[in-house]
């Protein structure tokens, strides 16, 4: 039976999922007890599973994930919350040069299936460091798997699959998005979910193709209905690594024309290395460049700015006219 | 290697009782004139009235956000009249206490809460750096800075102090500790200033910490100290030595001022979902600034006139930082492109150029916004 | 007059010409005061300039990046060895959200001219966490200069204008290089040498680009050598924030086949970015897709296996080869 | 809030001198058998072995590198000797003698140093971790484990300790001071077991530390000892201490082994630049395997065939490492791919099926080798 969850709700709900079917799971991270995180994702969860299994720590990101790896050695699965995208950088040592490499150190005997969720990406209003996106960090660094979610389902089933990999994950939450509703079919059962790797045609179409995740998934759909002239296949990419290039792929081989959405600085974002693949895979089907529509160079600005920082409906509609300049 | 003599598990000093009481304290004689006395409760109020003045423009959604610091007046005002001209502060994002003490207009500071800017003001002509939101990075600007001032032969008597402001939560950040040993280590010219609240966002101190923060430099092997951060005359007194301590080169100082944040954490939080407000109805008994103008009063130190001079003083200050709150100027779009670099850079110019073709665009085709 | 210098004795040699010329320069890090470095990049350089100039730090690169913000901010110019490639992650927090942010955070009213030296890539033999090439964390991150340097005229130039240069610059040393030798001109002036952001042609030719940076110029140039049926232009980056594209593009637009090499990870690599440039700016030009020749997406392997994991003179030739197979 | 009963400033503990003599010590009373020193000897004798040979294998060729033990033998095997068998073990990178405690064979640690691993053995079949090389970061993972064990309830007589083992230069490090507060917070069962050899590659002890290590645990609330690490009886009675203290769920000890680096930093280093010689011959002095001899001879405990039978051991293990060294296989190619993930990878899946296509396309060609 389903009901209507917002996503952070959703992300709630399938933790609970996730921690009543495995003991082993832990939820650990600032504020995560009683005020059950400052975006309420862990709300209720100390109170229902114990202070044992929902850790408020120290303030200290290094140690969150440091510790948690020692934990998933133990047999633990933690799920540890950032509480913001650019708090993560205190545990960037922890997370790129052992959490991603301790299975391949090991030759594959040690697993630290470890997620680190992180509310990322702009748009609301925030001073400094809490609204940036950092995906092309992990997306760079082998061993880690990188997941979104744009959708109140894909949210719920997407952070149940996070918890059930062996792999570490980094669990990214379009914090903009957390207050958006929908329908969730709560008694379907996990594995009847489409696979955490595989990426979604979120609208058909056939003239062009924007690729987004995250928070930018809506703007596109938003911008493909706006164009009237052409009609536009959006994908939601959900997976950002590994990317499930057959779909991308196949898209622009039907449209010819692809644009890439992210928040994300430009420089070496995960566009950078979509237009670089799908450019391998399709160039003779390919009418125009790879477009990018992205954040630009720069830090994440001031609050009164991220509206002009930010890919908007008119910025992405202008990226699809120059694909179709060509 | 040097040792320090460890660990004088001194009581929390105090030198005014939440009574409004007198106490001396042997090794922190109270040097200070009536004036200077009435000069500290004229900060403590019209700093606390910005606070209470930027709340409420963040209710009326004049500001995105608000870190309030109701309650710590004292630690601020005492430990930032401690500071002399050339001294060096580096603030964590609550210290608008010492902001006042360091002649930063009020107004300087909004900017980054109504989200026009993300500093505000120049940390040279105040000696007092920009705010600074990752938790526990400045302690280590404010290190390197001291050993700035060590190279540079800026110790003795009118040299450069440095004091690095930062909260209980801070003290379990690896860059704070590192911080510590760094300047244990080169025997830094900077004075720790931890104002322990009691809480991080909801986290309260027995999650950050096992024993009292004081004793975290034993470890390090400089002083630590406790003092009573809603007592301006033990924060001034006890900041002045250390700042003192450091000039004259004897190394780092930790202060842990004990204090309590009345309020929440910011303007987004909501503290009843985590604490009782019992534990606030008790620390109102030790607000710091009805403490020190029982002092006055009982002393005979300030009149009513005094009292009421202040007051008025505090109206109008609030209504100034109202006006020049909403005065403060929107950056422009292509703002977002400047200072990224000192120094020419293809990529950001190329990509400004491109936004204000893109931007013009709107205007060609005769729409005045383009969003 | 002209001497002949390694590498590594160039970068030190330009250290030397920077802390003469400016009382500000401090140098700072693990062991490079006696030892001089693991590499000996600093040699020498305590015993002249004293030990309040040149640092020993203790081990901790946090506060190494983190103290020598403070130091700028004081109005010092500090160089920081960070002593292997993978050992800069515990100072990723400091310099993503401190460092390259301060610029702007204060809107011009403070410069933090800190350098970070970093010893990196591979083909040393070494173990776990000395042979990584994380460029494109860097290049990533907007309010950052991110250099590097494949000759010992290049890098005794580069040195000097890192340390000149108000930006935080990251000077990326390709560890397996510095024993190079070559003729340096160690008279001319310091405003006499290119700039640091400009790529140079390292080697011309008509019918491909190989566009590659640090260690694999050499390689790059071997490769080229080596195909004796097609005459490849070699394109050595030297700067990779900001990429002199102008000159790249150039070339492409001449040659129309575009092969780019790195010893970094492929996805999302400093190669998929130009990739996709190039390819948004030379549309018509290209022949074929950018090629890549890359490491793979898994961690740095154990030493005995590197010299299948970096790109070599055959892989690169491959690469060559499926650009002309289009 | 726990409180301890903070510092004791301990002098250095120590049980044997380096003359050999023993020294009662009321807090730490020795109780082992004649057979268990003997064997403690053996241990010291047959890890110097290895390490020697290790050693030589570098300078032959077949490593690309060792980190050598030398003169912290006593450190290693005193604290190995204490742990049980369901204790856990966080290693650093010189860590040998931990290792041969807890039965890896010293080939299985040859792996990581010739390049055919990055692991190496099976760190749950050992209770022993891989090696850690970046400094400091498994402080954190041990004090997680130790989280774990207590969430399992392992705690009590027959419950599980966990030992984590670092430098004196890693207690700079940001995340080794996050472990000893999470550690403490959480009153973790782990022991914090800090070899201070002096030297952190070139720099001497005081770039790292203004005062003596093991009081750093002081800071945050738990004991901290300071051991004569040359001295295996000490070693092994306060380790025991210590390990029984976390079982028994009075959360960490920190514990300094005083003791030093006889050899260069690893076989690419050259000490001779920053340390003179003079300091080694004083500690060749306090050699921890000449003063355990001496005990042993001077009461009678083992006689002149037993260390002629250790002797004849040493030289048979030191040939069987040369042997298995030579015989460790190297990895093929495309190991590169494996077990970076646990589940199937589609961009790895790809690199590993396009470089097996570009391997093979060079045995189409007629060649042999690709390289
Ligand atoms: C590295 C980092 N992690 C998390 C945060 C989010 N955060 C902002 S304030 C805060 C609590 C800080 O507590 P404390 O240090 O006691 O200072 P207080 O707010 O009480 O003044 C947290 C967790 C942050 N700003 N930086
Ligand atoms: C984070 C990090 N920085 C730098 C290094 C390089 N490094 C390897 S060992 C070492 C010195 C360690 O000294 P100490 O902790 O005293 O251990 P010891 O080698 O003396 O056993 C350094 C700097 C590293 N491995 N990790
Ligand atoms: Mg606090
Ligand atoms: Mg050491």
């Amino acid at each position: 039976m389903g009901s209507k969850l917002t996503l952070g709700r959703a992300i709630n709900t399938g933790l609970r999922q996730a921690m009543e079917a495995d003991p082993k799971v832990l939820v650990m991270g600032e504020d995560v007890g009683k005020l059950g995180g400052v975006f309420r994702v862990t709300d209720g969860l100390q109170k229902d599973f114990g202070a044992d299994r929902v850790i408020d720590t120290p303030l200290a990101e290094s140690g969150i994930v440091g510790t948690a790896i020692g934990l998933a050695l133990r047999g633990y699965r933690p799920v540890c919350e950032i509480q913001f995208d650019g708090f993560f950088f205190p545990a960037a040592n922890q997370t790129f040069s052992q959490l991603a490499k301790i299975r391949r150190r090991s030759a594959g005997v040690l697993s630290v299936p470890v997620v680190i969720r992180i509310p990322y990406g702009g748009g609301i209003g925030a001073v400094e460091h809490h609204s940036e996106s950092p995906e092309a960090y992990f997306t760079h660094t082998a061993g880690l798997r990188v997941v979104t979610a744009a959708t109140p389902e894909d949210a719920y089933w997407a952070i149940q699959q996070a918890v059930a990999s062996d792999d570490p994950v980094i669990f990214l939450e379009p914090k903009r998005r957390y207050y958006e509703k929908a329908e969730v079919d709560t008694d379907a059962t996990l594995s009847a979910a489409p696979p955490l790797d595989a990426a979604r045609v979120a609208r058909p179409g056939s003239d062009a193709t924007i690729v987004a995740y995250g928070p930018m998934v809506k703007t596109a759909l938003q911008a493909a209905e706006a164009d009237t002239e052409r009609d536009i296949e959006v994908i939601d990419l959900r997976s950002l690594a590994p990317i499930d290039y057959d779909t991308v792929a196949d898209s622009v081989r039907r449209t010819g024309r692809l644009v890439v959405v992210h928040e994300a600085p430009l420089t070496n974002g995960v566009g950078g290395e979509i237009s670089a693949r799908v450019t391998e895979e399709c160039f003779y089907h390919l009418e125009a460049p790879v477009m990018r529509v992205c954040g630009f160079d720069t830090p994440y600005p001031q609050s009164r700015l991220e509206e002009y920082y930010l890919p908007d409906l008119d910025r992405i509609l202008d990226g699809i006219d120059r694909a179709f300049a060509y | 290697m040097h040792y320090t003599t460890a660990h004088e598990d001194t009581e929390l000093i105090q030198l005014l009782t939440p009574d409004g009481e007198l106490r001396e304290h042997p090794d922190y004689p109270l040097d200070i004139s009536a004036a200077e006395v009435r000069g500290l409760y004229r900060d403590l109020v019209l700093v606390r009235r910005i606070d209470t003045e930027a709340v409420a423009l963040q209710r009326q959604g004049e500001l995105g956000l608000w870190a309030s610091l109701l309650g710590q007046e004292a630690a601020q005002v005492g430990s930032g009249r401690a500071l002399r001209a050339n001294d060096m502060v580096f603030p964590s994002y609550r210290e608008h206490g010492v902001a006042w003490c360091r002649d930063v207009d009020p107004w300087e500071l909004l900017g980054l809460f109504r989200g026009v800017t993300n500093g505000g003001w120049d940390p040279n002509e105040h000696g007092f750096q920009l705010y600074t939101i990752v938790i526990g990075t400045q302690n280590l600007h404010a290190t390197g800075y001291a050993m700035g001032v060590q190279r540079d032969g800026a110790l003795g008597d009118d040299g450069t102090a440095v004091i690095s402001y930062f909260g209980d939560g801070a003290t379990s950040q690896g860059d704070t500790n590192e911080a510590f040993n760094f300047a244990a280590v080169n025997n830094a010219p900077v004075v720790f200033f931890c104002q322990n609240n009691q809480w991080a966002i909801s986290e309260p101190l027995e999650r950050q910490a096992r024993v009292p923060l004081y004793q975290r430099a034993l470890g390090y092997g400089f002083p630590g100290v406790r003092i009573d951060g809603n007592d301006v005359l033990a924060t001034l007194a006890v900041t002045r030595r250390a700042l003192r301590s450091a000039r004259e080169g004897q190394g780092p100082t930790l202060i842990e001022a004990f204090t309590y944040r009345m309020g929440a954490h910011t303007t987004n939080d909501d503290p009843t979902r985590y604490r009782v407000s019992a534990e606030i109805d008790e620390w109102k008994q030790r607000d710091p600034i009805l403490r020190l103008r029982a002092y006055l009063a009982n002393q005979g130190m300030a009149t009513d006139t005094f009292f009421a001079e202040v007051d008025t003083e505090a109206d109008q200050l609030g209504e100034r930082v109202r006006d020049e709150c909403r005065a403060l100027a929107d950056p422009e779009p292509l703002d977002i492109f400047r200072e990224v670099y000192a120094e020419p850079n293809s990529h950001i110019d190329r990509q400004r150029a491109d936004f204000a073709e893109y931007l013009a665009s709107f205007e060609d085709a005769g729409v005045t916004e383009g969003r």
